[in-house]
């Protein structure tokens, strides 16, 4: 299999390869979430994020892991494609003792801070005031650290999303302001909520640059947060990069979807942004099918490994609210 | 009497509310075709249509805002905050707006508002989507706090908050949302500070709000079948509190439990105790009044851990039997 | 005296005399305030609004007395404007029992809801998403009313600015978004706390119609409120006007300034909003004498009023809380 | 000892602490320049640069937020809210991250940070500039919350704030910046969560905070001269708690008077009442803990209205004199 240097002008063979991996994987996580969900195996909620792959794909592998994720509750990708391990991830998602945060935060709140990883959010909009310290505090240890911030398109009307941007860009704060417009907060449709065409419109108001792009396809998201974090190391300050995409499945796991018809979510299945990437990287039907059975036996493998571990023992209760 | 489960007692009470009262409108994330997180509003946008079943954007502020504008003009808004935990974004609003408004004019405003916050734990929801902050409210004067703890008193109390003219803070539970019992077909009020005394009993007082309530009589059974007869009393409006029935029991057990799911530390316990302490009862306490509280520390995510971080029927039953046996 | 019909296709002639007045009048309050203020009279903070009277006599004159005034911590002149009534608006001042709000807001809450006038307010931004619910309460009543809603350069930097505008888009609700901008938020400079040249742009943000005017101009204000109403009125949503002025004072009574130059502060005095505008209606220096001494006895007889009024009973200390 | 202002205490600590180290910056409105609302940062600035005294828009869910996020990145961030009040607008980034993040990360992620609040009435500023909130921030498990009452406490409190590696909320008192007390050169620091026994006596406990120690102190001065001797605890710290030396007084006076100026209702007094009761004390009272605290209303405009507000020297001279008179 002979391929160019850099596919696409942007990744190399393998690395290409391993973000394919990374976006099946990603997918393979949440359908067997669901049907662990549907077993009565995790409690709570989830937020799954299949049909979205191609922004944690395109996002993670255009900065280093010295830099930081600022996640969201849809971030189940992108902790994965941060670098996040399988197994201590299915652990949290089983709400067991050797999970990243000890079964304590659950799919809502994995987080990895020692690999800069800040975590998801509960909170809408809430991991946006936290970039500006973040940010901030790059700048005063005068690193060349990136400070990549996901938010939904829901997200960008709390307060909070101006308040935020308004600060990074007088401060010119390394931060990557990368939404993820999927149409949707839960229910509520994108043209109910904005008066405006395009949330990268939004920019303007900060004088900082926005864009919007194709996020279905890892290329152009790659690109858009390759850019913006160049500008932000440079110290252009941020950028507000729009990702349009789309989830296939409900908001939570108790939506019945009655906000949107059957034949928008069979149009943008079609745009799936899986067997896109892989025919762009020129990876055919064979390779496709031995990822998938990687995928599936780490997938496996992890599950053992979650479902082996200790839940958390109950004299631990009190531990782990104050330092 | 026909049953309805809590949920639908709140549906009703806003249905019929609006069905009667053009001012009412109700105003929220989601609660109109998807029809609220927890179904309450159900398909009342159908009813009424988009102008007063109102989706908002991702706005927790400018809900507040929305209903404390209406307020002041003639209206008689409903809030609602997805899950209670968001009203940290509703608190400059609801705390240096609404509830001093009438008082910095002067007397001469009216903030006639309810805001329905889904409290609690126990559904697996974590940290963020877990908290009990009813507390916080009580301690802002202008305000006006309904905890109801049965699908009877959540209709009745939220069609007495929505008459109210004050702004109300009306914390629903997420575990009640399903629980089922009697609720008639017209509309009836609960008066506001009216304490409920759900069961007699002479050997000691629980006084407990919201889920605890129905946990606090589960343990009321349980004890019951030790011989030890337990009075319940939900005090259903936290601000104003009606102490008067709280101080006779008192007085008549000579033993006190105050139950919530509110972390213990600065919550609303806190305020019953020293009312107790402070009243004619203080004189007649066996035993010292004890708070069972949540634990200090944030919900989490493991289902056994999160179950343990709340007084449940078996901790009632042992607290309360502890303090009848003269233990403290 | 010959006039033309409408002054400046704006006024009438009494009415732009009666602008002149309460532009005057605001002054010599504020200026007597400041006295009163240094003779211990009273107490607490006040916010002046020296050199920017024109912007009250321009937007209250451009609506009726059916609309809806929210008012800001500056807002002694648009509080006169709309019609407050000197006696007791002194009273209020004074902390006395026949001021306006029985002597327990004092000059950063006064209000007069009877009168549609819902009040200043001591949070920056605070009345902004009040003003939704103003809007909405106007759509839901079906009246043609509109809501006057003020605020601060540095109140547009809060998140609830950002809430409140994109609301109000959404569901066009009418609402003149009317920003002062008097270059400093308390100490802080426009451009240090915007990236941005004008406020107005983030108009775009919400897809609504953003003007910039001169603030100082009586007729520029009034033009661009009437027109903003009357889009409102029409159902065309909010209009975000953005007013340049300048504050002669200090942000508060303890101010010292140490953030702008002597010549700053000069240069704009010299754009002195009262003989301007008493020049373009054609007042002469003898009328303007006329107002003054007018002026000057109003004001002696509300301070009279107001320090023969009586203090609030301290009886009545738990009045007013709850309705 | 040389004597400081607490305004000029609180300067001098953070003077120290970020000469020494570099992970310290503050950030707030009009800081600078301006030097704070009241001063406490004066010519910082001009000694430290913008990049570590940072002047910010007007966005105090930004400058929490701020804080949360340099804080988990290796900073230790000082914000400032200009009063107290404003903290409603910053309360989803304390209340639901920084107090929550530790734990919901399984306590991997730390955040030391201090949020300083100027509270409190007196100024004339009225309802919506003269708030105190302290309970609330105690009722969040995760936050530490300190108030230092006197210009020593002031320095060495705020030094063990910045030197914790949880968030705290610092809450100062507006009436506090001008008085003057004894404050060592030198940098130390006060362990937080340790009372002090700012005063002894024999006859009845007042456990008070912030402004109402000194104005404890003085009806302790006057009530000498009644014989009535009376031991002033000043808690310091209000979450985490230290009990000891108060159960150990009110064991030794059989009468406890908590004093704050924070409304009555769902304060912080209702925890302290709770305490004391379910501590071994309980068995040693000879009267009803009584509280001493703001009455329910928002602060008025009014001088004499304000005043009379919340708790004054005759307040609490009154008060206690009854405790000791037996009349409760
Ligand atoms: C402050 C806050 N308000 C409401 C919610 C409930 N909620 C969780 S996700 C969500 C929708 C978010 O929409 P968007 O930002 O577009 O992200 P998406 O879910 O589409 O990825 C809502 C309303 C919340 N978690 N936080
Ligand atoms: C939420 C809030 N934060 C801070 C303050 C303190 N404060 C009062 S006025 C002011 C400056 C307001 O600036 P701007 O909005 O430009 O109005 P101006 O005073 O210039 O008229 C500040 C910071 C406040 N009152 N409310
Ligand atoms: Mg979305
Ligand atoms: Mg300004």
């Amino acid at each position: 299999m002979e391929k160019e240097k850099l596919i696409g002008g942007e990744f190399k063979p393998d690395e290409a390869q391993h973000l394919l991996y990374l976006m099946v994987l990603t997918r393979a996580f949440e359908e067997n979430a669901e049907e662990m969900y549907a077993l009565g195996k995790v409690h709570g909620t989830m937020h799954l994020s299949i049909g979205q792959e191609a922004i944690a794909a395109g996002a993670s592998s255009a900065l280093t892991r010295n830099d930081y994720l600022l996640n969201t509750h849809r971030g189940h990708g992108h902790f994965l494609a941060w670098g996040g391990d399988l197994n201590h991830m299915m652990a949290e998602f089983l709400g067991k003792e050797t999970g990243y945060c000890r079964g304590r935060g659950g799919s809502m709140h994995i987080a990895d801070v020692e690999s800069n990883n800040l975590g998801a959010n509960g909170v809408v909009a809430g991991n946006l005031p936290i970039a500006v310290g973040v940010g901030l505090s790059i700048k005063i240890r005068k690193t060349d650290q990136v400070a990549l911030t996901l938010f939904g398109d829901g997200a960008s009307n709390e307060g909070a999303f101006h308040e935020s941007l308004n600060m990074a860009s007088i401060w010119d704060l390394p931060i990557v302001y990368l939404c993820e417009n999927n149409l949707y907060a839960m229910s509520t449709p994108f043209d109910q909520a904005f008066k405006i065409e395009e949330i990268s419109t939004r920019a303007s108001s900060y004088g900082i640059k926005g864009v919007t792009i194709d996020g279905n396809d890892v290329f152009a998201v790659h690109k858009a947060v390759r850019e913006a974090a160049q500008r932000a190391r440079k110290g252009d300050g941020p950028t507000l990069i729009e990702a349009m995409t789309y989830r296939w499945r409900g908001h939570s796991k108790s939506d019945r979807q009655a906000y949107r018809t059957r034949e928008e979510v069979k149009e943008w299945m079609e745009k799936d942004p899986i067997p896109r990437f892989a025919a762009k990287i020129g990876v055919n039907d064979t390779e496709m099918e031995e990822i998938r059975q990687q995928v599936k036996q780490d997938i496996q493998k992890a599950v053992e490994f979650a479902e082996n571990s200790p839940e958390p023992d109950l004299s631990t209760i009190l531990e782990g609210v104050y330092a | 009497m026909r049953e309805l489960t809590y949920r639908e007692a709140l549906y009703e009470a806003l249905d019929q509310v609006m069905k009667k009262d053009e001012r009412v409108f109700v105003i929220g994330e989601d609660i109109g075709v998807y029809g609220g997180a927890f179904g309450v509003t159900a398909d009342l946008q159908q009813k009424y249509g988009k102008e007063r079943i109102i989706d908002t954007p991702i706005s927790e502020a400018g809900i507040a805002g929305a209903c404390v504008g209406a307020a002041i003009t003639g209206m008689r808004p409903v809030g609602e905050i997805m899950f209670s935990d968001f009203v940290v974004l509703s608190m400059e609003q609801l705390v240096l707006q609404a509830a001093k408004m009438r008082f910095m004019f002067g007397g001469k405003a009216k903030v006639p508002m309810v805001l329905r916050l889904p409290e609690g734990s126990g559904t697996g929801a974590s940290a963020q989507h877990s908290g009990s902050y009813e507390n916080w409210f009580v301690h802002v004067p202008g305000l006006k706090v309904v905890m109801p703890s049965t699908p009877y008193d959540a209709k009745g109390l939220l069609l007495a908050s929505i008459e109210d003219d004050n702004p109300v803070i009306f914390c629903e539970h997420k575990l009640l949302y399903k629980t089922k019992g009697p609720v008639p077909e017209e509309m009836y009020t609960i008066p506001l500070g009216k304490s409920n005394i759900v069961r007699e009993g002479k050997d000691i007082t629980i006084v407990a709000t919201s889920v605890e309530v129905m946990r606090s009589l589960e343990a009321a059974d349980q004890l019951a079948k030790e011989g030890i007869e337990v009075e319940v009393i939900d005090p259903r409006t936290i601000n104003p509190l009606d102490m008067e029935p709280i101080t006779k029991s008192a007085i008549k057990t000579g033993k006190v439990l105050v139950v919530h799911e509110a972390a213990k530390t600065g919550g609303f316990g806190g305020e019953l105790v020293s009312r107790i302490m402070e009243s004619e009862a203080f004189a007649y306490l066996d035993a010292p009044v004890r708070r069972l509280a949540g634990l200090d520390t944030p919900i989490p995510y493991n289902r056994n851990l999160e179950y343990h971080t709340v007084p449940q029927v078996e901790n009632i039953v042992e607290e309360a039997r502890k303090i009848v046996q003269g233990v403290y």
